[in-house]
């Protein structure tokens, strides 16, 4: 294992074992969504609190493997005050970042320094059947972002 | 002669396959049976060994290296087999099964459940191999639908004068792309054009036209098709069912099991993600990675090049036939070459089939005789059985020369 | 030490493994994983090799030699079957299927439909594979039956308390032989003997079981019995139904087809003979044959050293989990080992299956991390997944002690 | 080909073009049967007159494979004036020279100076496929002498 990879999975084990963002939230302009992971059974439920097309607040609970709890964490950290269309950006760019069995075509390359410290969780590319770990967060908060735009 | 060259040519390719060095090193062997089932090029063997040596774990769910490594060589069959007959989602389109007649029964059933009441019309033809007719049968007797037959004419075509009365009656047509029998080329293209505008779906049983033709299931116009490996250089046990993303979202599950479920509870169970939906327990992962490469070695030749060459060989075989057996041999289907793949079905005058297949079996020549799993088609011939010739890439002049001698030979034996 | 000592001599079986050899040239490679597939040993390989390349037609009807050649190797294989299992009527009692849960779903299906209604009951139990459990589902949306499973115990072992209350409504008891996830040896024997005391039909799950055991349907009693080829040496797309002829005899057909038949008529058709009448399309021939080898294979090692074999491996495990871990590791399924098959489940303290997965692939290390195709069982766990690790008669004490080592690793980087 | 083989080849061409015991019979006590191969639809229909429990007469129509055909005249000249239990003793001897398919076993050997002519089929033993072709008309025999029986 190379030095790169042994950042990687410090910064996941980091946000494994001290997730951020961790909780609840409530009030009139949080949306909540429950996420599922059919292959392992694990939940996550994500928090989004939005004002002014703007991601003031974002919470999340649940379990998971150290792929799906980090990237929830490291989501949490990246969408935190991004405004709507910001975090539709971050979440295609981690997309293409790690979708590999989505598409006919070989992921397209990203540029790390934009994605910052979600990179580390690049090397799930190689391991497809992971990649529902490393989405669920993302999923759960698209729903409910998108439940969030119907309510407005 | 450019035909001759071309087949000379690709007959070159007849190296690749061990079987012919192997047998002929002890008896002479020509193989004119590649419509029941076709040879293996040693690619194909080798990347199953390789598999098994280096790469065989479980696919799907397996965390561990060697299980992504099978999973990925799992999945890139199925693309590669969406691509190689233009699909336009391969990743969700293929549905891989153990044959061609599972992809068919997996149609019927899924789609048919959803489509069809009492009341309905299926579409077929008096063509049909009984892998296109007996399914519906299967669950006419659950659902009680009525099932009506497009016939042929004595040239082996389609008649299609009340098409239009028939398709507006009808709510699914299942159509074969090639008779496994009469060789003839069905009008899949017009046939689909006319189906949708009756808002018709279209089941089309591509078991013998994929392998010898160029396929883009886009220019045909079908809804659904079913393929076979076997029949295409991959290994038995598997084949595939394409359909249109949408038409697959709303089949119903056929085989129940894991890989297929995305939840099961003891009250019920919810169905997983097309195509995984469809394909409970442990697929033919070993026979997948060998189709894999039967596609590359199909690709390499060049799909045109291979029409081409059956093309000369049936017009080769058909005149040598008629100018050496004349009257004392009759060949069913289409007279016009261009109306037909390289399959001869042909009666030798007072002779059995099987009699014919047995004498022939003397000279080393291989074909089948029988009803070909074509009953009604049969019933309509006329005949109980039909001795069968077919043609493939690595077969050539000699085969169908050693043919005619042998077919000389069995008529004299029954005559003489 | 005896059993260090047969343990070492089976071991010995395993640069009959290429996979093993050609693996370890590059990195560690500890399998422990046959409970969802094992590996193949050269001889099972070297037979399909030898099919493809000196024997390839397709089966039935061809009238040929190499036909004929074809189907004697896929019957010899048949009857192989029949014969390792203890069948009383090998040549009309094994059905060839692409796996175990096409086996199950052809019986829920072809058995099912004739012996239920609305008002029947099926017992199945909770530790059931979902082979076992959504074929069921699937028909019970059809017919509306009511389905009762058998729960178990704290140790994995099936509560049969109100046993015969529930045999008394039921018409068919479905069981596996042995789960796939707690290891439990099911008294298959016994509930047969106590279900057919109230007429019930029973089917077994063979799975996992008979890879690992002598096998007899007639000491265990059970009516029918799915197998699946990959988890006992084969190639992967085969596997088989047994069943007692005369269920057989009573069963639908289930996939319509050529082979099947017996004649069809385009207004309808007449299924064929047992076994044919539920093998439709072109079979897994080359398949068959790797199984046949497979299956000789396994009589040359010996079925009782292999589950010594077994047994012995998966106490050493216990006991050197619990040494080195203690009670930072749990192990799922009876504790008493003779009551248990190789196949071990555990839950490391407070690391997440797909993490013990992964960093146990990182020593080389391959076992299987999810809800193994067992959803109820693993809520009934009250877990949403496991880590798995099984063993088979390639595995030894290496195998073990690199798993434990590799196990303290996770640990301590997670806990670290 | 060896000089058996030639041997053998000629009573089968020999009964196929001149087939014995060719045609109908009729009367009270006669039992007629029809046979019907599903591999190559092939049929035949088989009348005895049995008298005394001695097949008095039989004869034989329909069309098929040389094997089929030729099988069918060679049981006409076996079992014509034979016994009942004869008869069951002659096509129980010739299933046994040619059944591979439906037994486990290896076929029994069988002495073909008891058998005669028949031994001529005994080479289809090596194609199974062709067993049913050859036992055709025998099963047909069975059900027309089972009939008999049962009107007794
Ligand atoms: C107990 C049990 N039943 C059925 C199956 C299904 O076997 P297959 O995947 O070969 O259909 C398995 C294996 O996954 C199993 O462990
Ligand atoms: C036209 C046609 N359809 C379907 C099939 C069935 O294919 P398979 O035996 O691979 O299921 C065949 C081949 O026998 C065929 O020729």
């Amino acid at each position: 294992m190379n030095d790169l990879d042994d950042l990687y999975r410090e910064i996941i084990l980091d946000h494994y074992k001290n997730p951020r963002n961790q909780g609840v939230l409530e009030g009139p302009t949080v949306h909540a969504e429950e996420g599922f992971n059919p292959l392992c059974g694990d939940e996550v439920k994500v928090y989004v609190q939005v004002e002014d097309g703007v991601v003031h607040d974002i919470k999340i609970t649940g379990q998971g493997c150290s792929i799906s709890r980090s990237s929830a964490s490291l989501m949490s950290q990246a969408v935190k005050g991004q405004s709507l269309d910001e975090v539709k950006a971050t979440v295609s760019r981690f997309k293409r970042m790690i979708a590999v069995e989505e598409t006919e075509d070989e992921p397209e390359p990203v540029d790390l320094r934009v994605i910052g410290e979600l990179a580390a969780l690049q090397g799930v590319v190689k391991f497809p059947v992971r990649i529902k770990c490393a989405t669920l967060a993302w999923n759960t908060l698209m729903l409910a972002l998108d439940e969030e735009s119907h309510s407005v | 002669m450019a035909g001759v060259e071309i087949t000379e040519q690709l007959s070159e390719l007849r190296k690749d396959f061990p079987i012919f060095a192997d047998i002929e090193a002890t008896r002479p062997f020509y193989y004119l049976d590649s419509a029941a089932s076709s040879q293996r090029p040693a690619v194909v063997i080798d990347t199953m060994n390789r598999y098994y040596r280096h790469s065989h774990a479980n696919v799907h769910r397996g965390v561990y290296g060697l299980a992504e490594e099978a999973t990925g060589i799992y999945e890139a069959a199925r693309r590669h087999l969406g691509r190689f007959i233009g699909a336009s989602d391969p990743v969700h389109e293929i549905v891989f099964t153990k044959n061609a007649t599972e992809a068919l029964n997996l149609v019927v059933q899924g789609l048919g459940r959803v489509l069809l009441t009492a009341d309905s019309h299926v579409l077929l033809t008096e063509m049909e191999h009984h892998a296109n007719l007996v399914p519906w049968m299967i669950l006419q007797e659950q659902l009680g639908f009525t099932i009506e037959y497009l016939p042929f004419d004595a040239e082996g075509l389609l008649v299609l004068d009340d098409l239009d009365a028939r398709l507006e009656r009808a709510s699914i047509l299942g159509v074969t792309l090639m008779s496994n029998v009469l060789g003839t080329l069905n009008p899949v293209a017009m046939l689909s054009e006319r189906a949708h505008a009756h808002g018709v779906v279209v089941v089309g049983d591509g078991a013998q036209f994929v392998p010898h033709f160029a396929t883009d299931v886009r220019e045909l116009g079908v809804d659904c098709l079913a393929i076979t490996g076997h029949k295409m250089l991959a290994p038995t046990g598997i084949g595939a069912l394409w359909a249109k993303a949408e038409i697959l979202e709303q089949m119903l599950p056929f085989l129940g099991g894991g890989e297929m479920i995305s939840d099961v509870r003891l009250d019920g169970f919810t169905a997983g993600e097309i195509p995984h939906k469809f394909e409970a327990g442990t697929p033919p992962i070993a026979e997948a990675a060998g189709w894999d490469a039967a596609l590359d070695y199909l690709e390499m030749v060049g799909m045109d090049a291979i029409s081409r060459h059956d093309r000369q060989l049936t017009t080769y075989a058909m005149r040598q036939m008629r100018e050496r057996l004349d009257d004392r041999i009759k060949i069913f289907g289409p007279q016009d070459v261009t109306k037909r793949g390289g399959v001869l079905s042909f009666e030798l005058a007072d002779v059995h089939p099987h009699d014919v297949a047995q004498v022939l079996d003397q000279h080393g020549v291989c074909v089948r005789a029988g009803h070909h799993c074509a009953k009604p088609l049969m019933r309509e011939l006329g005949v109980g059985a039909t001795a069968r010739a077919s043609f493939y890439l690595y077969n050539d002049e000699h085969d169908v020369d050693a043919l005619v001698d042998a077919l000389l030979d069995a008529y004299q034996l029954f005559h003489g």
